[in-house]
C-alpha cells in the first residue's frame, strides 16, 4: 500500500518536476529538429522575461507593502480590478503604475546627449536580462548551461556599471553626474569583495558551472542538514560577504548612495521620466533577483529542497521560495537602515570586506585540505575554521568601527 | 548685574568722549536701555562682551525700528550673559536721519550672532552696517527696491481681487474697478461673482 | 581679538585649478529639493563631493510677519505666531503671550501657568521627535523612523486638537491665561500619553541610538565648538551638544519651571550625534516635567479675571520676553505707543539664528553630511522667514 | 561586536512588520473617506453664524450687525453690511441685523477671535472640513444664508458649550426681562426711561462705530 503511495507520488512528482520541460517541448513537438531548437531557446527567453516581469511587478508591491508594514501603515490597498470595487488588498496597484510610466511625457533635457540618455536604461535593462541566462531555476531548468556560467554572470552583471554611469554622463546634470561618479565609485569597490566571496565556492565545488555547483550541494548529514555551501564556515561567511556586497551592486539600502534622494534629488535618475524611469526601475529589480538567484545557487542549494521528504515539492518551487526569502531581507534592510555615505562605504568595501574574503579563502583552503578529517577531529576542523573567520571580524570590524561608540552623556549641575 | 544707570557711569569712565545716555523704559517691563552714539559703539560693544564683571558673550537679538516721528532709524540689540547668566543689557544705535546718513558700525564682528539679523535689518530698513563681512538682502530678493518695514512703505500696486476687501484693500480696489467690486460688496448677490469673472 | 566670530566668506576656496584638481562644482541644493526641510537653499560649492563655501539662502516663504504683527492688534497676532514654527505652535504662543504680559504687567493665575508647562513640554515633546524622525530621513532611512516619530507625534497633536480645536494651529494662549480648561478627561489622556512615552523612546532607540551606520554618519560630523556657539548666538539643544549650560528653563526661570526638578543635558562633542541625543535625553527630561506637572496640577481659574480680551491697549513701553522653545530661544520684542496694536513686534528666531553656523559646520564635509548637519540644526521655514 | 545595533534595529522592524497584522496600536491609519475618527469636541473649523430657527434662519440670526468680529479678524476675511432698519430679534427686541454678512474662507484661518470677541454669542466655529471647490473666488464666499446655521446644529457638533450658551442666554434674557418688567411696573408715570433702557441693551453693538471701514461709494 505504502509502496504504491510512494510510487504514485514519485511519478506525480516527476511529472510536476518536468511540467516546465514537457510544456515546452509539448508545443514544440510538430517543429523540424533544426527549428526546435530556436523555437525553444525562445520560449525559454519568453519564459524568463515573462515570469521575471510579472515578479517585478509583484515585488514593485510587495515592496511597498512590507515597507509600509514595517512602518504601521497598511500600504497602497486601493487599486484592484478596474472599473469594480473589488481592491484584492491594492494588487492592481502595478497595473495602475505601469499605465501611468508608459502615458507620462518623456521629458529629455535640451542639453542631454540624446543618444546616450536614450541609450542607458535600454542597455542597463539588456545586461540585467542577460545575467538570467546561467542561472539553474530547478532541476534541468537552465536557460543556458555554460561551464563558465558564473564568470559570464558577472561579466554581464559588471556592464550594468557602464550603464548607471551613461545615464549620469548624459543628462548633463549636477545631481546626475555625482550620482554616476558615486555610482562608479561604489560599484567598481563592491565588483570585488563579491567575485572574491564566491572564489572558495569554485574552489572547492571544482566546478564554474552553475548547475554543477548547485548539484554539488545534494544530500543531507544525518539526514537533515542539508549540504548547502552556507553550512559551511567559510560558506557563511562568504554568503554574508556575497550579500552585503550584492546589496550594494544593486544599489540597495543602506547602499543606495547613486540614487540617495535625500541628498541627490534621484541620482542618475533625475532627468528621467516616464517609461525610461520605469526601465530603470525594472532593471534594478532585475538586478536585485539575478544577484539574489546566484546568492541561491552558490550557497543557499540553489533549487535543492531542504529536507529530504520535502523534495516531493519540485524543485523550481524551492528555488523561488529561497529567492523569494533574500529578496524579502533586502526588503527588510531597507526598512530598517540609514544610508552610508561614500567614502564609509568604499572604506567597507576595502577595509574590510575585502581582506576577510581573501581570509575566507584561506579557510576555503584548509577547509578543503581537512576534508579527509574524520571523527572527534572533524569538531577541531570546524573549530579552528570557525575561529579563523569570526577572529578577523572581530579585529578588522573594531578597528572599522574605531572612533564611533554610543557615548554617555553628563548633566549640568 | 548693576542697574543700567550704573552701567552708563561707568561706560561714561571707560569711554570718555562717547555719548552715553539711558533711555528709560516706562512699561511694566523695565527694561532700559542704553542709547550709545555710533562711532564708539563697537569699542563699547568689545568691551561689554569682555568685561568680568558683565560677560554678555551672546546677543540675543538684534531689532530694525523706524522713527519717522524721531527721523531716525533705530537698531536695538539685546545682550545676555551666557557665562554669568544675566542679561539683559539693551543697546540702541540710531542714525542721524532715514534717508541718507543710515549708516552704522555694524556689531557682527563683536558678536557673530548679528550676521543674519543685521542684514536682516539692512533689508528690511535699509540700515547700511559698516563693516559687516556679508551684507546682503536676506529675506527679500536681490533685485528688490524698496525697504518693507519702514512705516512710509508703500506696497507695490499689484493687486489681486479680493472677496472682502478692507481698508487699504479696499482703496486699491476701487482704482481698479471704478465702479464693479465695491458696487458688488454693497450687493451681495450678482455682483459678488461680477468681480471673480474679470481677472 | 575683535574678529574671533568671523570665520566666513570663502576662505576655504581652492584657488588651484590644475589638470589634477579640475573645476569646483557649484550646486544649487534647494529650494526644491527633498532634504531641504522646505523651500530654502544652500548655494554649495563642491571640490569632488567636498564643501568648499556654502551659503544659505533664504526668504522664499517670507510674508512679512514682523510687518502683519503691526498692522494689526496684539490678539490678532497670536494667531500667526502659530504659523511661525508650525510645529511647535503651543510654545510660539507661549513666549508671545509671556512677553505681552511683561509689556502690560499683567498676571497669569497658577493653574494656567502649569498648564502651559504641560503644552510647552508636549511641544518640546513633539518637536524632538519630529527631529529625530527627519533627521533619520534625511540620512536615509526609507521613513520607517520618521513614521515611528509621526505615530507618537499624531497622539500628541489628538491632545492638542481636544484641547485647543486644531492640531497644529493651535491659537492657545492669551494675555493673562490660557484660552479653554483642560478637562479631567484630557490630563488623564495627556498622562497615559506621557506614562507611554518611555516606552516608546526606547524603542525608537533600539532601533537606531545604537546603529553603527548611524553612528558612522554623524559622530565627529559637523563639529560646533562651544566659544562659536555663543559667540553665533545659537540656543538650545544646539547649543547644549556643544557642552555649554544654558537653559532658559533654568536661568530666566520663567512660569513656574523653578518649582520642577528636572536636568539640562549636555553634550561634549558638539557634532550632529551629540545633537540627536541632546534632544532625546532632554524628551526624557520632559517627561519627568509632565509627570511633575500632572501630580501637582492646582484648581483655579485659568484666566486672570482682570484680563481683557476686546481693547486691548498696553501702556506705552517696550518689553522682550523669552522662552526655551524646542528648537532654541523663541523671543518676542513688543514696543507699545498705547495704541491697540504694537509700534514694533519682532520676533527673534532660533531656526534663523541656528543657521548662521551652517556654513562652519559644512565645511570640509560631503554633500552627504550638509544634509545631515541641516537636519540636526532642526528649522523650520515658516520660522526662517517669517 | 559590529553589526550588534544594526541586528538589534532588524529587530525592532521585525516586531513592527509582525505587529501591524495583530496589533491596532501598530496600524494607525485610517482610512479617510470611508473610516473617520470622530472629532473632538472643541475641533474648529471655520465660523458659522447662529441663528435661533431652522425655519427662518435670516430672521432670527442673533448677530446684531455690531462689527467687532470684523475689525477684530486678523485676516480681514468678514465683510459686514449693517441694515439701515431694526427687525426683533428672538425675544423680540428691535435690534440690527446684518443685510451682508460674507467670509471669505479661503482667508479664514479658523482661529476663533471672531468667536471669542463676540458678545452675542451670534457667530460660532463649525466643524466642516470637506469644502474643497474648484471655484476659488465664488464657492470659498460664503455669505450670510450660507453661513446661518441654527442652534440645533451648535448643539450637535458643541454640546458641552452650546448648552453653557444656552443657560447663560437664558439668564441674560430672563434678567432682561425682569428688568423690562420692573421697568414696565415703574412704568406709567416715566414711560421714555423704558425706551432708553432698551437702547442701552442693544447698546455695546450699535454703539460700535464702524470705524475701519470705508464706506461703500
Amino acid at each position: 500500500m505504502s509502496a504504491a503511495w510512494t510510487n504514485i507520488a514519485t511519478s506525480a512528482h516527476s511529472l510536476l518536476e518536468r511540467l516546465p520541460l514537457l510544456a515546452r517541448d509539448f508545443t514544440t513537438d510538430w517543429l523540424p529538429e533544426s527549428a526546435r531548437w530556436l523555437a525553444n531557446s525562445l520560449i525559454t527567453i519568453a519564459t524568463v522575461v515573462v515570469a521575471f516581469a510579472s515578479l517585478f511587478a509583484l515585488l514593485t508591491i510587495v515592496e511597498r507593502k512590507v515597507l509600509a508594514r514595517v512602518q504601521n501603515r497598511p500600504g497602497p490597498n486601493r487599486v484592484g480590478i478596474p472599473f469594480t470595487k473589488i481592491k484584492l488588498f491594492g494588487l492592481g496597484q502595478p497595473l495602475a503604475d505601469g499605465i501611468k510610466m508608459l502615458t507620462k511625457e518623456d521629458i529629455v533635457p535640451r542639453a542631454a546627449d540624446q543618444v546616450l540618455h536614450f541609450l542607458a536604461p535600454v542597455a542597463l535593462l539588456a545586461f540585467s536580462i542577460l545575467t538570467f541566462a546561467v542561472i539553474p531555476f530547478g532541476r534541468q531548468l537552465v536557460p543556458l548551461e555554460l561551464d563558465a556560467g558564473v564568470l559570464y554572470f558577472f561579466a554581464a552583471g559588471a556592464a550594468t556599471e557602464l550603464a548607471v554611469f551613461m545615464a549620469g554622463w548624459a543628462s548633463h546634470n549636477k545631481y546626475s553626474l555625482l550620482a554616476a561618479m558615486r555610482a562608479l565609485a561604489q560599484l567598481i569597490s563592491y565588483e570585488l569583495p563579491l567575485l572574491l566571496s564566491i572564489v572558495p565556492v569554485v574552489m572547492l565545488a571544482g566546478s564554474l558551472s552553475t548547475v554543477g555547483i548547485v548539484e554539488k550541494q545534494a544530500g543531507w548529514t544525518w539526514g537533515f542538514v542539508p549540504h548547502w555551501h552556507v553550512f559551511t564556515p567559510w560558506g557563511a561567511a562568504g554568503f554574508a560577504i556575497f550579500f552585503v556586497a550584492a546589496l550594494a551592486e544593486s544599489n540597495r539600502s543602506p547602499f543606495d548612495r547613486p540614487e540617495a534622494e535625500s541628498e541627490l534629488i534621484a541620482g542618475h535618475l533625475t532627468e528621467y521620466s516616464g517609461f525610461k524611469y520605469a526601465l530603470f526601475f525594472m532593471a534594478e529589480y532585475f538586478g536585485m533577483c539575478a544577484l539574489c538567484g546566484m546568492g541561491v545557487t552558490l550557497f543557499l542549494g540553489g533549487w535543492q529542497a531542504p529536507l529530504p521528504f520535502l523534495e516531493i515539492i519540485p524543485s523550481y518551487f524551492w528555488f523561488a521560495a529561497k529567492l523569494l526569502t533574500l529578496l524579502f531581507v533586502f526588503m527588510w534592510i531597507r526598512a530598517t537602515l540609514p544610508r552610508l555615505r561614500i567614502d564609509q562605504l568604499t572604506r567597507l568595501a576595502w577595509k574590510f570586506l575585502v581582506p576577510l574574503a581573501l581570509i575566507n579563502l584561506g579557510v576555503a583552503v584548509f577547509w578543503a585540505l581537512t576534508a579527509d578529517w574524520t571523527g572527534a577531529i572533524r569538531a577541531i576542523r570546524w573549530i579552528v575554521a570557525g575561529a579563523l573567520i569570526v577572529g578577523p571580524f572581530v579585529l578588522i570590524g573594531r578597528k572599522l568601527s574605531s572612533g564611533i561608540a554610543p557615548r554617555t552623556y553628563r548633566y549640568a549641575t | 548685574m548693576e542697574t543700567t544707570d550704573q552701567l552708563r557711569d561707568r561706560l561714561l569712565a571707560r569711554f570718555p568722549g562717547a555719548e552715553i545716555s539711558v533711555v528709560t523704559n516706562p512699561g511694566p517691563a523695565a527694561q532700559h536701555s542704553l542709547l550709545l552714539s555710533p562711532s564708539p559703539a563697537r569699542d563699547i560693544a568689545v568691551f561689554l562682551r569682555d568685561d568680568p564683571a558683565l560677560r554678555l558673550d551672546y546677543c540675543s537679538n538684534v531689532t530694525g525700528i523706524d522713527w519717522p516721528t524721531l527721523g531716525c532709524l533705530e537698531v536695538v540689540y539685546h545682550l545676555y550673559s551666557m557665562a554669568l547668566k544675566h542679561g539683559p543689557v539693551i543697546l540702541r544705535l540710531r542714525t542721524t536721519n532715514r534717508t541718507d546718513a543710515v549708516t552704522l558700525p555694524s556689531l557682527t564682528p563683536v558678536w557673530r550672532a548679528c550676521e543674519f539679523q543685521e542684514r536682516e535689518v539692512f533689508d528690511l530698513y535699509g540700515i547700511v552696517f559698516t563693516e559687516h563681512p556679508d551684507l546682503r538682502r536676506i529675506l527679500m530678493w536681490d533685485e528688490f527696491k524698496d525697504h518693507p518695514m519702514r512705516k512710509d512703505y508703500v506696497e507695490p500696486d499689484d493687486y489681486e481681487w479680493e472677496p472682502t476687501p478692507h481698508g487699504g484693500v479696499l482703496e486699491k480696489a476701487k482704482r481698479h474697478y471704478p465702479a464693479a467690486p465695491v458696487a458688488g460688496v454693497a450687493d451681495p448677490g450678482p455682483a459678488s461673482a461680477s468681480p471673480a469673472t474679470k481677472p | 581679538m575683535i574678529a574671533s566670530g568671523l570665520q566666513t566668506t570663502g576662505a576655504h576656496v581652492r584657488e588651484v585649478h590644475d589638470d589634477f584638481h579640475g573645476d569646483l562644482l557649484e550646486v544649487s541644493m534647494g529650494p526644491h529639493h527633498p532634504s531641504t526641510h522646505g523651500v530654502f537653499r544652500m548655494q554649495v560649492t563642491l571640490d569632488g563631493e567636498t564643501i568648499v563655501k556654502l551659503k544659505p539662502v533664504f526668504g522664499y516663504l517670507h510674508r512679512n510677519h514682523e510687518k502683519l504683527g503691526e498692522n494689526t492688534s496684539y490678539l490678532g497676532s497670536m494667531p500667526y505666531t502659530d504659523r511661525l514654527d508650525y510645529l511647535n505652535s503651543m510654545t510660539n504662543n507661549w513666549a508671545y503671550a509671556l512677553a505681552v504680559e511683561k509689556l502690560a504687567g499683567q498676571p497669569v493665575p497658577e493653574r494656567a501657568e502649569y498648564l502651559r508647562i504641560i503644552l510647552a513640554e508636549l511641544t518640546r515633546l513633539l518637536n524632538h521627535t519630529c527631529l529625530a524622525g527627519f533627521l533619520l530621513q534625511d540620512s536615509g532611512a526609507s521613513g520607517t523612523p520618521l513614521m515611528y516619530a509621526f505615530r507618537e507625534r499624531e497622539k500628541i497633536l489628538d491632545l492638542f486638537e481636544s484641547l485647543s480645536g486644531s492640531r497644529m494651529m493651535c491659537n492657545f494662549q492669551r494675555f493673562g491665561g490660557c484660552r479653554t480648561d483642560a478637562s479631567p478627561e484630557w490630563l488623564a489622556a495627556a498622562k497615559k500619553l506621557t506614562d507611554g512615552y518611555g516606552a516608546f523612546l526606547d524603542e525608537y532607540e533600539r532601533l537606531i541610538t545604537g546603529n553603527e551606520i548611524l553612528m558612522a554618519r554623524t559622530q565627529g560630523v559637523g563639529v560646533l565648538k562651544p566659544d562659536l556657539a555663543i559667540s553665533a548666538g545659537i540656543t538650545g539643544p544646539m547649543l547644549r551638544a556643544t557642552g555649554v549650560d544654558y537653559d532658559l528653563r533654568k536661568v530666566d526661570a520663567y512660569g513656574f519651571y523653578s518649582r520642577f526638578a528636572f536636568r539640562v543635558p549636555l553634550g561634549d562633542h558638539g557634532d550632529t550625534y551629540d545633537r540627536y541625543m541632546i534632544r532625546v535625553l532632554e524628551m526624557r527630561e520632559s517627561i519627568e516635567i509632565l509627570q511633575q506637572a500632572f501630580r501637582d496640577l492646582p484648581a483655579g481659574p485659568i484666566m486672570d479675571p482682570k484680563a481683557k480680551l476686546r481693547g486691548f491697549r498696553p501702556k506705552t513701553g517696550e518689553a522682550y520676553g523669552r522662552i526655551e522653545g524646542p528648537k532654541g530661544e523663541i523671543g518676542f520684542y513688543l514696543i507699545s505707543d498705547g495704541t491697540p496694536n504694537p509700534y514694533r513686534y519682532r520676533v527673534r528666531p532660533p531656526s534663523l539664528i541656528n543657521l548662521t553656523v551652517l556654513e562652519d559646520l559644512c565645511l570640509g564635509h560631503t554633500v552627504a553630511d550638509a544634509v545631515i548637519i541641516l537636519g540636526s540644526i532642526d528649522i523650520v521655514l515658516g520660522e526662517v522667514d517669517r | 561586536m559590529l553589526g550588534s545595533g544594526l541586528l538589534q534595529g532588524l529587530a525592532v522592524t521585525a516586531k513592527n512588520l509582525v505587529g501591524s497584522f495583530h496589533d491596532p496600536a501598530r496600524l494607525t491609519t485610517v482610512e479617510y473617506p470611508e473610516q473617520r475618527t470622530k472629532l473632538p469636541e472643541a475641533y474648529r473649523n471655520f465660523p458659522f453664524l447662529v441663528s435661533e430657527n431652522a425655519t427662518d434662519p435670516m430672521g432670527t440670526l442673533r448677530c446684531v450687525a455690531c462689527q467687532i468680529c470684523e475689525k477684530e479678524c486678523p485676516p480681514q476675511c468678514i465683510y459686514i453690511e449693517k441694515s439701515k432698519d431694526k427687525k426683533p430679534d428672538a425675544t423680540g427686541r428691535p435690534q440690527l441685523y446684518p443685510t451682508v454678512f460674507d467670509i471669505d474662507t479661503s482667508v479664514c484661518m479658523s482661529c476663533q477671535i471672531c468667536v471669542e470677541v463676540c458678545p452675542f454669542d451670534a457667530i460660532k466655529m463649525d466643524q466642516v472640513f470637506e469644502i474643497a471647490t474648484t471655484d476659488r473666488f465664488t464657492a470659498l464666499l460664503l455669505d450670510r444664508e450660507q453661513l446661518a446655521k441654527p442652534n440645533d446644529y451648535y448643539h450637535t457638533i458643541h454640546p458641552t458649550e452650546a448648552a453653557e450658551v444656552d443657560a447663560r442666554l437664558a439668564a441674560e434674557r430672563k434678567a432682561a426681562a425682569e428688568k423690562a418688567a420692573a421697568a414696565a411696573a415703574k412704568a406709567a408715570a416715566a414711560k421714555p426711561a423704558a425706551v432708553a433702557g432698551l437702547g442701552e441693551a442693544g447698546a455695546p453693538g450699535s454703539s460700535t462705530p464702524a470705524t475701519t471701514k470705508p464706506p461703500a461709494a
